[in-house]
């Protein structure tokens, strides 16, 4: 086959991603032509794509690592019935740890345990890891060189998210703590606003 | 016990669900006096995260101002759980038991007259470090519960995937068809086969039909000869079938029994009795 | 989503067949709705798709083992561009091992050892076994009891066969060897039919 037209590259794009792994890239789907038809073309046609799609049970979509086929929600309860086995239900043990490894990221798991106030189980880490939804990046410098996890773009991938800004948002008691300082600097000899950031980091650490 | 702490309740994230399930009957609220059921009590520490969790609980229970703790029926009601977890549960006691000595620490403190003139750090509130980790706790186990009813893939919804006909899956070897014969062309090549083992076209379908009579009998158990051949394969399906069974007969993988003649055949996998 | 209409019905199948790790048969595929439409109406609708899907560069075939999407191989010159590495290879002794089967079935391994005249090793049985293209369907009422080895339809589905007969004919060089073991019958005083049997049994074993 010669893709010749924009609609015969539309057809290799679209097959490429039906049956692509994982998220293709614009550039990836550059590579798909020679010569390369370039970024413009190819984002084109992904947006007619997006619209040609629009009304069926599979939708593309944009995410951290570029574009793919899902189904919507809706078919869900359908699919459902075919499958063995249920995606699995996460604990709350585990659901917090991945919340402060996405929120508050790179973390130790010192960083967590304080954070919990309980110790946190190599199984709860090791569940998040098997997912592919976080990793270790680093370690930190300090005694024991401990491991620092952050969240990969797979994770980002799986809750629909393009980057970890699309996060929901924390909750007001950002503001209930910004009160709490306040209150404190005028009830009391607080310290300054560096001397808070300072402390923060050395919690960090 | 009647502690000042204990309000009646309102509404928090701590309750918006069942805390847990004790036999079958849905536990809403923790209880709120001294007594703790035996069999609850380790229901009632799995419905918590840890001692921070359980601190808010019983600040949020009880409708406290979360920036200005009453330590004292506080750190009490604590104890009370703590030690009825002690008893019960001693390895989970430990975070709990560190959380008893620093609240234990901050009631302490706050007796104290404050020093006119303190150092910087004295300077701070006691309860400042305390509450500071509650919130964030609060913070981050809300941010849990907003992640988890994210849209997920595998649960909310499926990424598609279809089939490349030549890359089968992904990473796994290819192999054609060409490649099988060629494979057995020149296994046959080279150790010069005897007639037995020369495999015609016609003959293969036998083999084909050996294999699927095989995966029939799976499980040991008696089948019923006549059930083995599939009448809507027409008159040449069933004499390959009958070959294959014959083959089978002949290369001792399944044993027939008849008890009686004119009785009914059974067929049945050689090795059946190993399985019984 | 309420799928009311059959078109509704259509994407839904679709949606399925486009998430499916394997092939699905129409049982499966009725299993999506509640009620139950029929087979016959789930069949048309497939029928449909396998036309609306005619002009692109995946295609829905119907295997052994039920129907699946899968690319048009003219599309392969375009998605072969994709991959980063070529995929790995299986070796001659896997290949091998899994010709004879193929041809063979149902063989033990130590039939398979005697056409290859060498040892086959466990771990190419695990491969192909893993691969889920062989497995056990009985045994051999020998001494040992050996293990018989068949092709699942997997292996059909995944060879794009839909039974054992379309596997290549053994063309002219079977033939020609096929006369020089006759002429060698007619020649020498060849082992009868009994004895190369126990002979084989004796080795395998």
């Amino acid at each position: 086959m010669q893709a010749n037209t924009p609609e015969d590259c539309k057809r290799v794009i679209e097959a490429a991603l039906l049956v692509a792994s994982a998220p293709l890239a614009v550039s990836q789907l550059r590579r798909l032509f020679e010569p390369d038809p370039g970024s413009e073309l190819v984002r084109r046609l992904l947006d007619e794509l997006r619209t040609d799609w629009s009304d069926r049970g599979v939708e593309l979509v944009q995410l951290a690592s570029g574009w793919r086929f899902q189904t919507r929600a809706e078919y869900q309860v359908y699919l459902d019935r075919l499958k063995d086995e249920r995606s699995p239900r996460y604990s709350r043990a585990v659901l917090e740890t991945l919340a402060i490894i996405a929120y508050r990221q790179p973390v130790t798991r010192g960083d967590i345990e304080e954070v919990r106030g309980v110790a946190v189980s190599p199984s709860v880490i090791k569940t998040l890891e098997s997912r592919g939804w976080i990793d270790v990046v680093g370690h930190r410098d300090t005694p024991g060189r401990p491991a620092l996890f952050a969240t990969t773009k797979r994770f980002l991938d799986e809750m629909g998210l393009r980057t970890l800004t699309e996060l929901p948002a924390l909750t007001d008691i950002e503001r209930i703590m910004e009160l709490v300082d306040t209150q404190e600097i005028t009830q009391s000899a607080a310290p300054t606003d560096e001397e808070a950031h300072d402390e923060s980091v050395e919690r960090g650490g | 016990m009647n502690l000042p702490l204990d309000l009646p309740p309102h509404e928090t994230v701590a309750e918006r669900e069942a805390v847990a399930r004790i036999y079958g009957e849905p536990l809403l609220e923790l209880p709120r006096d001294l007594y703790i059921p035996p069999d609850a009590l380790e229901v009632i520490l799995e419905a918590f995260e840890g001692p921070l969790d359980l601190l808010l609980y019983l600040i949020r229970k009880s409708n406290l101002d979360i920036l200005d703790i009453p330590m004292a029926p506080l750190t009490n009601q604590y104890l009370v759980y703590v030690e009825a977890m002690r008893r019960n549960n001693l390895e989970l006691a430990a975070d709990y038991l560190l959380m008893a000595a620093m609240l234990l620490e901050i009631k302490s403190r706050m007796l104290l007259p404050r020093p006119p003139k303190a150092v910087e750090d004295d300077g701070l509130d006691p309860r400042a470090e305390l509450v500071r980790r509650l919130l964030e706790y609060e913070q981050m186990k809300m941010a849990a519960a907003r992640l988890d009813v994210l849209p997920r893939a595998g649960r909310d919804f499926e990424w598609v995937g279809v089939v490349v006909t030549e890359r089968i899956v992904e990473r796994q070897p290819e192999v054609s068809l060409h490649e099988l014969q060629v494979a057995w062309l020149r296994i046959m090549k080279r150790v010069r086969l005897t007639r037995h083992h020369t495999v015609r076209r016609d003959e293969l379908s036998v083999r084909e039909h050996m294999s699927m009579v095989l995966r029939r009998l799976e499980g040991g158990a008696f089948v019923v000869f006549d059930s083995l051949f599939d009448l809507k394969l027409g008159a040449a399906g069933v004499v390959v079938c009958f070959l294959a069974v014959l083959e089978l007969v002949k290369e001792r993988m399944i044993n027939l029994a008849q008890t009686d003649a004119f009785a009914p055949i059974y067929v049945r996998l050689a090795d059946a009795s190993e399985h019984a």
